[in-house]
Parts: structure tokens; sequence; C-alpha cells
């Protein structure tokens, strides 16, 4: 498009998950709060059925979710591991 | 209210660093405007994060040219709903190098036309875009690539421009400061922003993990450790109404606000005592002041 | 083509003369225009100040400065000493001073055909200030038949609105009376 | 009915402006383009426009503020003058990058320092490469004419880049003459409302201004293409305008006696009335001269130029402005479109800066030096006309 006009959320085909070192992983702890999904950066947690869902698309593995977390259910591991 | 809609306005694949602050107050600030919203960006990290061509992470309308204009072109843009007797609300999202330095005679402008605009500051107080250069919005003491800690410097030896005192001089119908560490508070304070015609003023305070160096996993903590030392006061003036103030119980010692984060290492040692002692000093003032 | 220009004070209205002259050419059916001293923005009121005014049966495409005018008015006897008035004046051109005076007491060149009139007194009379263009276009348009009075009155009425356009109406058609009947 | 009346040149761009209908004017006022946007402030407050004029801090917000309203899909108009475009500058090239068609006058006046009010086209030749059209007026009806057609060509599909009405600040900004105003309706169905590409709208969010890195070469080459697709475009329109109001002024040139012409003079802007009269006189002294208006600046008509030229011995190209370190940069690009090809040589003239009045004898004086460099066969890379030199020490 013209003027470098585009359109909305395209970033969506850019995978972010590639930069990811550690990986945050849900555990049964999980109640679905929210909480990490509001201080998510990357936009890659969904809160479905009390469980937060981690898009590893996107995710770059920040992870404030598991720092933020109160219930400490979710843990950062090692991407290559 | 807000955060059980859930609306993500700000799409992912965006480019910020891992942990980044700003993109914390992007989508907070999104989900508390809704999709009937023109935002207007400056040049900086948010601009460049969200807006590779043809990848733009923005899921509302949004315009960027320069650096120190985003007050002007939303003047703009509003003037031009106004025409077309359109309401989306026309909103400025900009770094504190657009705000505080280079676009702050451009949103002067903009207050002082009483335009129904609301002006958002994401504060990570240098220019982070750039690499790490002091800007106004830089705090006494902080290290950076232009106010370098060194032999004979301590960091950054003026204080923190005051932006929000500079807002209300112009008697704009709301200013209020806010962190990413307390969305709740952040949400509403920007959905308030819909309900008052006027233009208005919102600091929100943004931790970057690469400027200031910190692990990517602490932005919150470092953001509430900033509000819970009383070195950034979280309060909201709207017009004709008294200040409101977020109150801290439990007041923590600076020390463990530098103590967190490279851009203050430096203050730590016996040497800097002073300097620390005088940012501490700060911070007091701002309990006293704002009756933290 | 003839090429009128106007020595004036700024803040007296030697621009809107100029302008006037060039509507008054445009009601009687011919082409005109109308230009200020180039820039003129380091000049404050009381400054001496020029204006300029072409008329022509053609389009005019000229935009140069005037240096050979056929008519200069000069709008008080002190630019005299102050501005070489007569500069380029074409021979047998006519200069308009705004006096009392008597034309040969002004001190300007003989070989020029030197005509006065007391605007001012005329503009106190009618407008009741000594605001003097209207009456010099009145008396101008006299001394040189480039003009009808009534071209003159149009003009005034175009530019102007209220009751200043009578006044003003007044103090041409006084001088140019005063001037046809001498 | 269209009425004449005798205005000043600034009215008759602020009436041009008020045919158009837009629905934003910002503007911030800078002599001598101050009174064109007093009069549009007068016909808002008079309700005689129903446009937003949003009064702004600098040029600087003015033109940033067109770039919002002009992206926000409305009809956007701004003017300024010498300093004012080129603080304007940084936004005239991202509202270009944009294609957003906003229509700007910009009123002629030289750039500081020396600090001066004068005019001349130093101003906007540093706007020569933003990616603006530019179109150069001769006279106010002219100035008024090319406005309408500004916003037709500005916001064509097949061009949509801001187009800048360049006019000589005092010289038409502030001369009284005959304009002849339109009808409104007959302006309106010239110039239908404007139809966006794109625009900032929230119930089709796209993103404006966006971030590239590998797709530079093709934004920039894209703007090049509109230009040059804006070449027949100008001409058309122009000859539109014509058909529809009576009036031609010239496509992207214009001539005047070049036909048999020895010496051709190429020249932009309020001098060439005056040329135009210099070429009647000389030619009465049988001295065969022609009158070149360039009227469209960018895009830069190098073909239409050749063509009219091919026949002269010399074409004398007078410059109001310097590109300090080479030239006058009128003559270096009409130098570049006569290379390679079968054309008489270029003599450039740096004649007018700063205000320095255009007359009969500075004119023959080029004509003079064009003469003498045809018999010698001796180009001199510039001239200097009616230079000073107690000034030079």
């Amino acid at each position: 498009m013209i003027g470098a006009v585009c359109k909305a959320a395209g970033s969506l085909q850019y995978k972010t998950g590639t930069w990811r070192d550690n990986r945050p992983e849900v555990t049964d702890k999980c109640n679905g709060c929210g909480i990490c999904e509001t201080f998510c950066p990357d936009s890659c947690i969904t809160i479905e059925n009390k469980k937060c869902i981690i898009d590893y698309d996107y995710c770059k593995g920040c992870g404030i979710c598991a720092n933020e977390c109160v219930r400490k259910a979710i843990v950062m591991r090692e991407e290559r591991k | 209210m807000v955060l059980a809609e859930r609306e993500n306005l700000l799409a992912a694949g965006h480019r910020a660093c891992p942990g980044c602050g700003a993109a914390i107050a992007l989508r907070q600030i999104l989900r508390a405007l809704g999709r009937d919203t023109i935002v207007v960006s400056a040049t900086g990290c948010v601009e460049t994060f969200t807006s590779p061509y043809g990848m733009s992470a923005w899921e509302v309308p949004w315009i960027h040219s320069l650096f120190e204009n985003s007050a002007s072109v939303a003047s703009g843009v509003h003037a031009a709903l106004e025409f077309l007797r359109e309401k989306s609300s026309v909103v400025v999202i900009s770094g504190d190098g657009g705000t505080f330095d280079i676009g702050m005679g451009a949103m002067s402008g903009m207050f002082e036309r009483k335009q129904n605009i609301t002006y958002i500051c994401y504060d990570n107080e240098a220019y982070m875009n750039t690499g790490v250069q002091g800007s106004s919005a830089t705090p006494y003491g902080s290290s950076t690539t232009t106010t370098p800690a060194g032999k004979a410097s301590f960091g950054k030896i003026q204080p923190k421009k005051d932006m929000p005192a500079i807002a209300l001089a112009h008697d704009v119908d709301y200013v209020a400061t806010a962190s990413i560490a307390y969305p709740q508070d952040l949400m509403k304070k920007v959905a308030k922003t819909k309900e008052i015609y006027g233009p208005k003023y919102i600091q929100v305070h943004t931790p970057c993990t690469i400027g200031w160096g910190f692990d990517s996993s602490k932005t919150v903590e470092v953001g509430k450790l900033a509000v819970e030392t009383g070195l950034v006061p979280i309060y909201e003036v709207e017009k004709g109404k008294p200040m409101v103030v977020k109150k801290v119980k439990n007041k923590k010692p600076v020390e463990e606000y530098l103590r967190f984060q490279t851009r203050f290492r430096h203050l730590l040692k016996e040497e800097q005592k002073d300097i620390a002692n005088q940012i501490q000093a700060i911070c007091d003032k701002n309990i006293e002041r704002f009756g933290i | 083509m003839k090429e009128i220009r106007i020595h004036g004070r700024g803040g007296q209205g030697s621009v809107v003369t100029a302008e006037l002259f060039a509507i008054a050419a445009h009601q009687s059916g011919r082409y005109s225009q109308a230009f200020p001293y180039l820039g003129g923005g380091g000049e404050r009121r009381g400054a001496p100040v020029q204006a300029f005014t072409r008329i022509d049966d053609k389009p005019i495409r000229i935009r140069s400065k005037i240096y050979e005018p056929d008519y200069v008015i000069v709008s008080d006897t002190t630019l005299i000493k102050l501005v070489d008035v007569t500069a380029g004046v074409k021979p047998g051109g006519m200069v308009i001073v705004n006096t009392e005076k008597d034309p040969m007491a002004l001190g300007l060149p003989k070989e020029l055909d030197i005509r006065t009139i007391n605007a001012t007194q005329i503009a106190v009379e009618k407008i009741g200030r000594p605001i003097m263009n209207t009456a010099l276009m009145g008396a101008f348009a006299a001394f040189t038949g480039e003009f009808d009075i009534e071209s003159i009155k149009a003009a005034i009425s175009q530019k102007f609105s209220g009751a200043i356009v009578d006044k003003n109406v007044a103090a041409a058609v006084a001088a140019y009376e005063q001037v046809k009947s001498r | 009915m269209s009425t004449i009346s005798v205005i000043e040149g600034s009215m008759a761009v602020a009436q041009a402006v008020k045919a158009c209908r837009p629905g934003v004017i910002a503007a911030y006022p800078i002599s001598p383009q101050t009174h064109i946007v007093e009069f549009l402030s007068q016909f808002v407050a008079d309700n005689e426009m129903d446009t937003k004029y949003v009064r702004v801090d600098a040029e600087f917000s003015a033109a940033s503020a067109v770039y919002g309203s002009s992206a926000t899909g409305v009809r956007s108009y701004t003017a300024s003058s010498s300093q004012g475009l080129l603080l304007m500058s940084e936004v005239l090239y991202a509202m270009a990058g944009t294609r957003l068609p906003v229509v700007l006058t910009g009123v002629n006046r030289t750039v500081s320092a020396p600090i001066t009010i004068q005019p001349d086209h130093q101003d906007t030749m540093a706007l020569r490469d933003t990616g603006l059209i530019q179109l150069h007026v001769e006279n106010s009806q002219e100035a008024y004419a090319t406005h309408i057609q500004a916003f037709k060509l500005a916001e064509d599909h097949d061009i949509l880049l801001p187009v800048m009405v360049c006019m000589d600040g005092w010289i038409l900004t502030h001369s009284f003459e005959p304009v002849k105003l339109e009808d409104q309706e007959k302006v309106d169905e010239f110039l239908p409302p404007f139809v966006p590409k794109y625009r900032l709208d929230t119930k089709n969010p796209l993103t404006y201004g966006a971030y590239a890195d590998d797709e530079v070469p093709e934004f920039r080459l894209m703007m090049h293409f509109a230009q040059e697709r804006a070449k027949e475009k100008i001409e058309k329109i122009a000859r539109e305008y014509e058909a529809k109001f009576g009036d031609y002024f010239g496509g992207l040139i214009d001539t005047y006696r070049c036909d048999d012409a020895e010496i051709v003079m190429v020249a932009m802007g309020s001098v060439i009335g005056t040329l135009k009269d210099a070429v009647d006189k000389l030619r009465k002294e049988n001295i065969k001269v022609g009158v070149l208006k360039v009227r469209s600046y960018r895009p830069f008509p190098g073909e239409e130029i050749l063509s009219a030229v091919k026949g002269a011995k010399m074409v004398a190209v007078l410059d109001k402005s310097l590109s300090v370190g080479q030239g006058g940069p009128l003559a270096t690009d009409v130098k570049a479109a006569l290379a390679n090809k079968q054309a008489p040589p270029v003599l450039g003239c740096i004649a007018g800066m700063g205000g320095r009045d255009m007359s009969m004898v500075l004119i023959r004086e080029i004509i003079e030096k064009s003469q003498k460099a045809i018999t010698t066969g001796k180009i001199p890379d510039i001239e200097y006309i009616a230079l000073k030199r107690q000034y030079l020490e």
C-alpha cells in the first residue's frame, strides 16, 4: 500500500517465540486469576476455563508471568532442556 | 471492570524486548480505551516495536509521523473528527523523550488549545530506542550513555523534570501519574479520560529492562518498588477536585530500588553514599509533599 | 500605462490609497495594480513609506517597482526633506502635495507640474480626523482627470463600510470640487 | 456568476481556498503569508466556511496538524513562508512519504541569515526533494486558479501527494489587482469532495507511518512515479480548468514568443509578467527573445523545456536563489534536462535574490550577457545580475 500504510495486526505473522531462552510452564496450581495475562507484555496469554494458556508462538520468555504469579503456578524452564 | 473484558488490542508478534514495561503499559492503556480510539505515537520504542511495515501490532487506527509532533498531529486528527462529526477518542502515546524534551512545545500548544485529546507519556526515563541516552525524565544519579557514571561523575546531576506540574500549569482538565505495576489504577485512570472533555495528561512509569539493567522477569517488581519508596508518586488531579494520591503503607528505603538496577549500581559504593542519600531525600520530600 | 507613486508615512494609509486607486481604475473599466514598497516589515508607524499604483487599458504584467512615475503624491511636506520625492518623475509629470503652502514654496524642481491641496484641513472638516488620503484622491482626480469622481466614490464605498464611507466620500468630493473651482 | 474585483493576492488565495471547502486549516503567522491565514480565520469566524481552523504554536505544528487531519480523511490546507517552511520541512517529508494530499501555499521569501523579509525562492528550493509537487504562479489570478487545481491534483488517487503552490511574497501576496472569483457551484463541479483512499477510521483500523527497513527504496520510488504521472495530470487539470472557467496559465510550462526566439529566458513566478513586457520591448528593437515559464518545478518538465528551446541559440535561466557551492538550482535542472541532447547552451543567471527588483534595466543586462555569450562562444558558469560590488568587500 502506498505511503507505507498497512493493515492492523499484521504482526501476528512474526513469531517472536523464536527469541525465547526460557519457557514458562503452567502447573496445576493455576486458577486462572489472570494476573499473568495482565502483565504479559507480549499478548501471548489467554485465560480459558480458569486456566492460563501460553501461546508459545509469541512468548519471548521474559518470565514476568512466573515472577508475578501469586500462586507460583508458572515455572520457567530452559528452552533447550 | 475493564480487566474482566480482557480485550487485547495490541497484537502479539510485536518486537519489544522481553519484559518490556512500555508494552505492558500499551496493553493496559488500549484495554481501557477500547476500539473506538485513534492513537497518535511519537517516534520511540513503542513506535518502532509495534509498527514494522506490514506487521503492525495495532488493532486500533494508529499514526506516527515524527519524534516531536505527536500532540500536533493529534490536534489535526481531532479537528478532522470534529469536522466529520465523529466521536472517537484521540490519544497520544509518546515516550518521555518525545514528551519531556523534543515534543514539549507541541504538547504545550495542544494543552492550550483545549482540544479533547488524551496525552499519555510512557516514561522509561531515558532515550531507550536510540541506546539509553539521558532525557530530562532521567532521574538524579542515574547512569545513561550520555550521563555516564565515571571517575568524575555520579550519573545525571539534575533531578527529573516535573512534567505533571507543567501539565497542571496549563490548567488541563485531568492530570494523573500511574505505573504498570498497578494495572487497575492505570486502567481506571485511562478509562476516566473518556469521560472528561478537554486535554488530559497521564504519565505512566514503565520500567525498562535494558536501559535500567534488571532481569526481564522483574519489570513489575521494579515498578512497584519505585512507588513503594516514594520516588515515583502516583496521583491524579481532576479539575476542581482535590488531588488523590496512592498511599503506601510500608514504605521501603530507596536503596532497595537502586540495588535492583545497574543504572544506579555505582551509587551503592561508599564514596557515592551522599548521592544515594540525596535520592532518599527526594523520596522523603515526595512522601511529605504528596502525603504518600 | 500610467504610474502613480505615493509617499507617505507608516499608518497614514498610503497603501490603502494605492489600493483605492486600483479599485477606482477597475470601476472605470481599466486594469490596475497596486502594491506597497516591497517588504516594509521593518517599517513602523511614522516611518516614510511608499506605495504604487499602475493603471492601463490592457492587463498589467510588469511587476517591477515604479522608477518613472507619471504622478507622485506626497502626503506631507516634511517628507520632501527626507526622501527624493520627485526622483524619476517623467518629464511633464505631476507632483501633488498635501499642504496649505504655495507650490512654488516647496523647493521642488521647477520643471515639474507641482500642485497642492490642503487635504488635511478638508479631512478634519469632513471626517473629523486628519486622515487625508481620500481628500487627496479627490484632488488627484480633479488635477489629473485620470478618474471621474464617481469611480473614486465607488472605490471608497467598496473598500469601507458604515459611517466612514459617507465621511470619506464627502472629503473626496470636497477636495475634488475645491480643485475644480480654482 | 463569477465576479471580478480588485483584491490583494493573499485574498485571492484565501478566496480560492474557501471555494475548495477544506475541512481543516492549521497555520501559524509569518510574513508575508500572514494575510492569507487572517482572511481564512475571518471567513471561519463569519461562518462563511464550514472548516475547523486550528491555531497552532509553530509552523512545525501547523504542518503536523494537517498531516493528522489529512490522514483522518479530511481536505486540509496550510500556508507558510521562509523560515516557517523550513520549520515545516521535516513534517513535509513525512507528509509526502505518507502520501497525504495536503495543499499548502509556499509564500516565497528568502531564508536567514541575514534576516530579512524580502522575497526570493530560497525557501521552497530547500524543499525541492521532499516529494511535494511544486507549482509556481505569476499573478494573483493564476494563484487563485492553481490552488483550486492543486486540490484536484493532490487528491487524485493516481497522485496522492501534497501540492505546494509557490507564489512570490510581497510581490504577489501584497499586490492588489483585479481577480476573477468563480461561482461556488462551478468550483464544486470542478472539485468534488475529497474521497480518501485510506483514512484513520476506527471501523477499519489502519497503521499510518509504519517503520520500514527493506521497503524504503520502493516507497521513495513510488513517490517519484506519482510525480511522473502528475506531469500529464497537471496539464490535463489545467485544460479542464480552462474548459470550465476560461483561464489557462500553462500546464507544466508556458511559453511566450518562443517560436523564433534566439534567446529564451527561463524563469518562475512573478517575474514572468515583467519578462513578457521586456520581450515585447526588445522585440521592437529586433532582438529575438522569448520567455519560458516553468510552472511546475516538481515534477520538473525537462522534455517540455527541451522541445520549447530547441531552436534557440541561448537559454538564459533566471534563478531567484542560489545553491551555495553549485549555482542556480533552476539552471542546474535545465542543464540536466538538456544534457546529452541536441540543445542550445544554458547561461545560468542569479537575479532577484532577496527581493532585488527585477527591473527592465536588469533584464536588459541578462539579454546583453546572453548575446555576448552567443557571439564569443564563452559561457560562464554563473552570471550575477545587478550585483552591488560594494557589498562584496
